[in-house]
């Protein structure tokens, strides 16, 4: 009797926060606290139900919730919840629960606070239904709805230039990922029709069921491109990455992510850091089974996912912004992610496990990271760590909640036992499968880009944590603890950050690897693998000691040089970090990625100079249609001066006129 | 307008010239003889007979035509000065 | 017998003579007389033609022609008369009050 | 049952011969108003007692008008008509009430021109005889023109007399294309018919496939201009921006250049000489102008202007999709003719209300108005959202109908076309950024938002954009059988 009650009550996991968006966006100006008690109420509802389906689920995962109903066409709109749709379901219902309690206070000053909570509500349901979709085109539609709420909490305070600005190159980025997507997807709808022969009644055409049965015969279809011979599903699943990468703000795309700070801190935790952004990976996730079959696709995302791993990180380590930091360790994160699904051409379905177990924890931990930066942003009223300091003295709380957060993000705990941060373990098992991806395949450049980026990410977060919390305040600011609304959920997700891992790690990868062997669908990954060339081999945990140790020294290191700089302040920088250093000033320019996008390529490019060819051949183009008008004027205007009013002139033509008439005539008559 | 004299020759003689090529290119259906008594040539007593008889209607309106221009062409020669 | 043709041919050296006077004079009283001249070649092609048939009813046209051609003369020279009233002068081209 | 086809055209036009002679403002409002809300009602009442699932022409009514031509005057509504005369009459009620409370010369004049141009629109959309297609065809161009002329902008004489000129020489093509194959058919078969299913129905035995070309294309011609398509567009810049808000609308519901595609020129493409090479002439024509629009749309600096530009660019789905010559490419196209007629309105009323309130449409004189205008950001973010595709709104539906399905046959084309979803979303939320948001400009005084009346009108059609882009299968299905029709036709001919 419960299972069936709670399958009828799966639709309303997107269902509530979207009712609580529509009463909070026309009622909230009327209410307290801006009407933040529906979205609240709406979303811990979600949270509730996501919650016990996970928690029936894991005791079965075979039985997987699926229901459909068609929407237009041939296409259909419906829930499915898996292993891999569960954990994400309660994650972000709690992730986001917890959130919008923090932002109760944290938005309290604020005027536009109906505008908030009816926004992110409406992002909770969007990206609920992201999660829950059974059909790649409700997967695209939610994709793109939160897209569009990311773009309007970026520019929630749309009066600063700088919070429009990036919210629309936020919107603009993700928009070219979005859009290859989307070609993804419609190559694969015009293949999935040309080998179902047409449209066949009772089945609905882009269902991850129907697009997994035919994985075999789109790896069959070969395109050529440049003289290449590339299969079809390459094509496809290179083009899903393509939107991964836009949304997860992977390289070359991600260069969004960082402007988005200028939202509200409790935007960035939710948004750009534990939810939205983790979409990409998310989507390659889902679709796993098709970038396993096609040849090469994880190979690119491996690669991408751990270049990226390495180029945030150089970036963080440079920023004095707070919140820009941890935007350059959400990115780093990311990639370590991705990197972790890349790797599934070897260590085949764990990647999904591993890649997502880091997932979550990063939710956790980076959320808290946000929200902690956000209570120092909240009470000391910057963001500049230059001016900070020393705040840990009068915000305890906060300063051990990032603390542990740090910890966590950095990967402390000690291998081989069971001890250790969430992001330990998630972390770990990532390097870990690069080092045996490398060992496998000779090729040790995931590895080496995962291992660089262990470094710097404790080191730029330490490097954050001390010139935030110790020393003496280098600005005069007036801070003071945050209140309870607000700790509470910081205490709540330093707990979940600190033992969520070690808890759960064995269990949640198992239960994940169920995704796609279940009633709704039944795939063989090795088979699949074969079809891609992939060829998969044992798991992790027998490594080398110095390799299982290898992460925590670098990490160690990392911590100790930080250290040593920003809290003893026994090194100098001195020359090193000054614009006159090439290194520094390229990574403070951030590689000059503003100067090379939007100036060089949009306004260059595509404004200056395509857009501006066209503009001329429109003026061309109406030039010749004027013209015609011009011309017939200016002829009439001179033939009607053959109207001179003068009779001789007449009598003239009319004359002249019978007399060549006649000849005519004549000639004509005598042709004929 | 002195100068404009050359096309209006030009096209008079293109007339004439057209003209009088077809009157002479054409044959035409005459008598071979002129009728009528060749005593008395006048035939004045044939034209009034036709024009009260056959001609009468047109004759009345010609009439009325003339003694129109007529009164038109004094009020108008007249003038309005001189009265 | 004179041919016909001849006739004919007078006619229109008639008739392209006054055209030609009429194309090249401004002066509306040479113009009238012009005009004169034409309608005569015509009126010398009826009674040639009524002669050369054996009928008179071209001879009959002829004599209304003439008679229209008086009143048509009468009418022409009295409109003249009040143009130049108006303008102190009858040159027909630089008249253009109703041109365009 | 009602003689509902023939009622959709003289309510609208008996309300608005009264509506010319009234005297006073309220009077003409009032008129115009209930003319165009019994017209909705009759629509409705259409739409009510209408199958969706069959392509047959309903509500058909037929009287013979000159039968030595063999002219009728027959009528009827079928799936392709029907959504756009629903467009039609939800959209002028809600444009009446938007203009409600603005002060203009002879006010009886303006809304017995908005009626009479319902009234013509909706008798292109019913005409099943050429000879009445064509006169409301051509009725339609006075409206527009005395629009433009009497109530636009500064260079209205210009623009209306270019408009003119430029759709009636295109319809005159149209019209000698008409007439070949009038007189085509009358020689092969005898009888004289100028009915439109009857002619298209002998256009397949035609001999000549010089002679189906030259038909062909000459009708298409007036088809694509009054679409219109690159190159032939150059009036709709110049048009659109010149007409005073309600022009502008009336211009964006004139939906009869896509309607006569479906009706007239798809049903005769697959028997044209060389159906391959007309069906890459519209592909290229469709994405050429996606792309064309979007990037001249990008470097305007007259927000009515990049509007219209958008309004080009979205077109050009109508031409890819007709040409993809699949059901759902096709319905996607139709879909697009009905959602851009939404979508359109919402924008081009945002662009007047913030011409009237600041006056001026610069873009770069603006800014910061969401600060004083909140009401109408809403709504105008609602419109351009669903102008640049995002998914929900009907435009997305659209688009993704049209690109996904016209892939098949047209792949190249279709990239163009996805490569300009970035290109769309740049030029409009750049203008939202300059305009909307960022900080006031104060220079442009104290502004007031949009009134009651507006924000209903404006509200409403938003609504509708978003309720069929969740549910768009009510107006979907009757495109879906109709476009089934058609393509079947062309699926037997092996094309």
């Amino acid at each position: 009797m419960v299972k069936t009650a709670l399958e009828e009550f799966a639709f309303l996991i997107p269902i509530l926060p979207a009712l609580a968006f529509v009463i909070t966006f026309f009622f909230g100006k009327k209410m307290p606290a801006g009407g933040a008690i529906f979205p609240i109420l709406a979303i811990a509802g979600s949270f509730v139900i996501s919650f016990m389906i996970t928690l029936r689920m894991l005791g079965n995962p075979e039985e997987v919730i699926s229901q459909s109903h068609s929407w237009f066409a041939v296409l259909n709109f419906g829930v499915l919840i898996d292993p891999l749709a569960a954990v994400m379901l309660s994650m972000v219902s709690f992730v986001s629960l917890l959130i919008h309690i923090y932002a109760v206070s944290y938005m309290s000053h604020d005027p536009g606070k109906p505008r908030y909570f009816a926004e992110t509500a409406l992002f909770t349901a969007a990206m609920l239904s992201l999660v829950l979709s059974d059909n790649i085109l409700q997967f695209f539609v939610s994709w793109e709805l939160v897209g569009l709420c990311s773009y309007l909490l970026i520019g929630f305070w749309f009066e600063k230039p700088s919070a429009a600005a990036a919210a629309k190159k936020a919107f603009l980025t993700t928009r070219v990922g979005d859009v290859m997507f989307l070609t993804g997807i419609i190559i694969l709808t015009s293949d999935l029709l040309k080998l179902a022969g047409g449209f066949q009644d009772g089945t609905y055409l882009l269902r991850f069921d129907e697009i997994f049965s035919y994985i075999p015969q789109l790896s069959a279809l070969q395109a050529n491109i440049f003289g290449f011979e590339i299969s079809h599903l390459t094509i496809i699943t290179l083009l899903f990455f393509g939107g991964a990468i836009g949304k997860s703000g992977q390289f070359p795309l991600h260069v969004w992510l960082p402007d988005a700070m200028e939202g509200p801190t409790t935007v960035s935790a939710l948004i750009h850091a534990a939810t939205m952004v983790t979409a990409g990976v998310y989507l390659v996730a889902r679709t796993f089974p098709m970038f396993i079959a096609a040849p090469d696709s994880l190979m690119v995302v491996a690669y991408l996912g751990g270049f990226t791993a390495l180029f945030a990180g150089t970036m963080g380590i440079v920023m004095n912004d707070l919140k820009r930091v941890l935007a350059y360790s959400t990115i780093s994160q990311l990639g370590y992610m991705m990197l972790g699904l890349g790797l599934g051409s070897v260590i085949g379905l764990e990647a999904v496990g591993v890649s997502i177990f880091h997932l979550i924890n990063h939710a956790f931990f980076k959320a808290l990271l946000f929200l902690c930066a956000g209570s120092v942003i909240h009470a000391v009223g910057t963001q500049d760590m230059r001016e900070l300091g020393g705040v840990g003295k009068v915000m305890p709380i906060t300063a051990v909640t990032m603390t542990i957060a740090a910890l966590s993000l950095a990967g402390f705990g000690i291998p081989g036992t069971l001890i250790g941060t969430s992001g330990f373990f998630s972390k770990d098992p990532i390097i870990e499968a690069a080092y045996i991806f490398g060992e496998h395949s000779n090729n040790w450049i995931p590895y080496l880009f995962s291992i660089a980026a262990a470094f710097l990410t404790s080191a730029y977060i330490f490097r954050l944590i001390f010139m935030t919390f110790t020393g003496k305040p280098r600005s005069n600011y007036h801070g003071h603890e945050s209140p309870a609304i607000m700790t509470v959920p910081l205490a709540i997700l330093a707990l979940f950050a600190l033992v969520f891992g070690g808890l759960t790690r064995t269990g949640f990868m198992a239960f994940l690897e169920e995704t796609f062997t279940n009633s709704f669908v039944n795939l063989n990954i090795g088979n699949l693998a074969g079809i891609g060339r992939n060829e998969l081999i044992g798991t992790t945990g027998n490594e080398p000691l110095l390799i299982l140790w290898l992460p925590l020294i670098v990490a160690l290191a990392g911590l100790a040089i930080a250290f040593l700089i920003y809290y003893l302040r026994v090194v100098k920088l001195g020359p090193l970090a000054s614009m006159k250093n090439p290194i520094y000033r390229l990574l403070y320019k951030r590689y000059y990625q503003h100067e090379i996008y939007t100036e060089f390529l949009s306004l260059g490019i595509v404004y200056g100079v395509i857009a501006f060819l066209t503009q001329v051949i429109d003026v061309i183009i109406d030039s010749i249609v004027e013209a015609f008008g011009i011309i017939t004027v200016g002829v009439s205007e001179e033939l009607r001066k053959v109207q001179t009013g003068v009779v001789q002139n007449y009598a003239t033509a009319v004359i002249a006129g019978v007399g060549l008439l006649i000849i005519l005539v004549k000639l004509i008559m005598e042709v004929i | 307008m002195q100068t404009n004299r050359l096309l209006p020759f030009l096209v008079s003689l293109l007339f004439v010239a057209v003209v009088v090529i077809g009157a002479f290119g054409t044959s035409w259906n005459t008598v071979s003889e002129l009728p009528g008594n060749p005593a008395d040539q006048s035939n004045i007593e044939g034209i009034g007979m036709l024009i009260f008889t056959q001609y009468a209607a047109p004759f009345e309106v010609l009439s009325v035509v003339l003694l129109a221009s007529l009164i038109g062409a004094i009020y108008m020669a007249k003038g309005e000065g001189n009265k | 017998m004179i041919p016909l043709v001849f006739y004919l041919g007078l006619s229109a050296l008639l008739f392209s003579i006054g055209i030609y006077g009429v194309m090249t004079h401004k002066n509306g009283i040479r113009m009238i007389m012009c005009i004169e001249l034409m309608l005569n070649s015509a009126n010398l092609n009826l009674v040639a033609f009524s002669s050369y048939t054996g009928t008179l009813n071209g001879q009959v046209f002829a004599i209304f022609s003439i008679a229209l051609a008086a009143a048509e003369a009468a009418v022409g020279f009295a409109i003249f008369m009040a143009i130049y009233r108006m303008h102190d002068k009858i040159n027909l081209d630089e008249l253009k009050i109703l041109r365009w | 049952m009602l003689p509902v086809a023939s009622l959709l055209i003289l309510v609208p036009l008996i309300f608005a011969a009264v509506t010319f002679l009234t005297k006073t403002k309220g009077q003409a409002a009032g008129l115009g108003f209930t003319g165009s809300l019994a017209t909705l009602g009759l629509a409705i009442y259409a739409y009510l007692n209408f199958e969706s699932s069959t392509a047959a022409m309903q509500f058909f009514e037929s009287m013979t008008w000159i039968p030595s031509l063999g002219v009728n005057y027959s009528v009827g509504i079928d799936g392709i008509s029907m959504p756009l005369i629903l467009l039609n009459a939800i959209v002028i009620p809600l444009l009446i009430l938007y203009s409600w409370k603005e002060d203009r010369e002879s006010p009886n004049r303006f809304y017995g021109l908005i009626l009479t141009m319902e009234a013509a629109v909706i008798g292109v959309f019913v005409a099943l005889d050429f000879v009445v297609f064509y006169i409301f065809w051509e009725l339609t161009l006075i409206p527009l023109f005395f629009m433009v002329n009497i109530w636009g902008g500064e260079k209205r004489a210009h623009a209306s007399y270019k408009f003119f000129i430029y759709t009636h020489v295109a319809s005159l093509i149209m019209l000698l294309g008409i007439f070949g194959l009038f007189y085509a058919s009358w020689q092969q078969t005898g009888i004289p018919t100028f009915g439109i299913r009857e002619l298209i129905a002998q256009f397949q035995f035609f001999e000549s496939g010089l002679l189906k070309d030259a038909i062909f294309l000459s009708i298409i011609f007036g088809f694509l201009a009054k679409l219109p398509t690159f190159p032939f567009h150059s009036w709709l810049p110049d048009a659109y921006t010149e007409a005073p808000t309600a022009g502008s609308v009336l211009f964006i519901l004139l939906k009869i250049g896509g309607y006569g595609l479906f009706r007239i020129s798809l049903p005769m493409l697959p028997n044209t000489g060389n159906p391959e090479l007309m069906i890459m002439m519209l592909g290229m024509l469709g994405s050429f102008s996606i792309l064309y629009g979007a990037l001249v749309a990008l470097r305007q600096k007259d927000l009515k202007r990049m509007i219209a530009y958008s309004s080009l660019s979205h077109m050009g789905y109508v031409i890819l999709g007709a040409a993809g010559l699949v059901t759902l490419s096709v319905s996607g196209a139709m879909f697009q003719q009905f959602s851009h007629g939404l979508i359109m309105s919402i924008l081009f009323m945002s662009a007047g209300a913030i011409q009237t309130s600041t006056g001026t449409r610069i873009i770069n004189d603006l800014g910061g108005l969401a600060k004083k205008m909140p009401k109408l950001t809403v709504v105008m973010m609602v419109g351009f959202m669903a102008s640049l595709g995002l998914p929900g709104l009907t435009g997305f539906i659209a688009e993704f109908l049209v690109l996904a399905f016209s892939y098949a046959r047209l792949p190249g084309f279709v990239l163009i076309a996805l490569l300009v979803i970035v290109i769309t979303a740049a030029y409009h939320l750049w203008a939202m950024q300059r305009a909307m948001f960022g900080v006031y400009n104060e220079k442009l005084g104290d502004i007031r938002d949009i009134n009651s009346m507006q924000v209903f009108s404006m509200a409403a059609i938003a609504l509708l954009v978003l309720y069929f882009g969740l549910n768009p299968s009510p107006v979907l299905n009757m495109m879906i059988s109709n476009s089934e029709a058609i393509v079947s036709l062309a699926a037997a001919l092996g094309v």
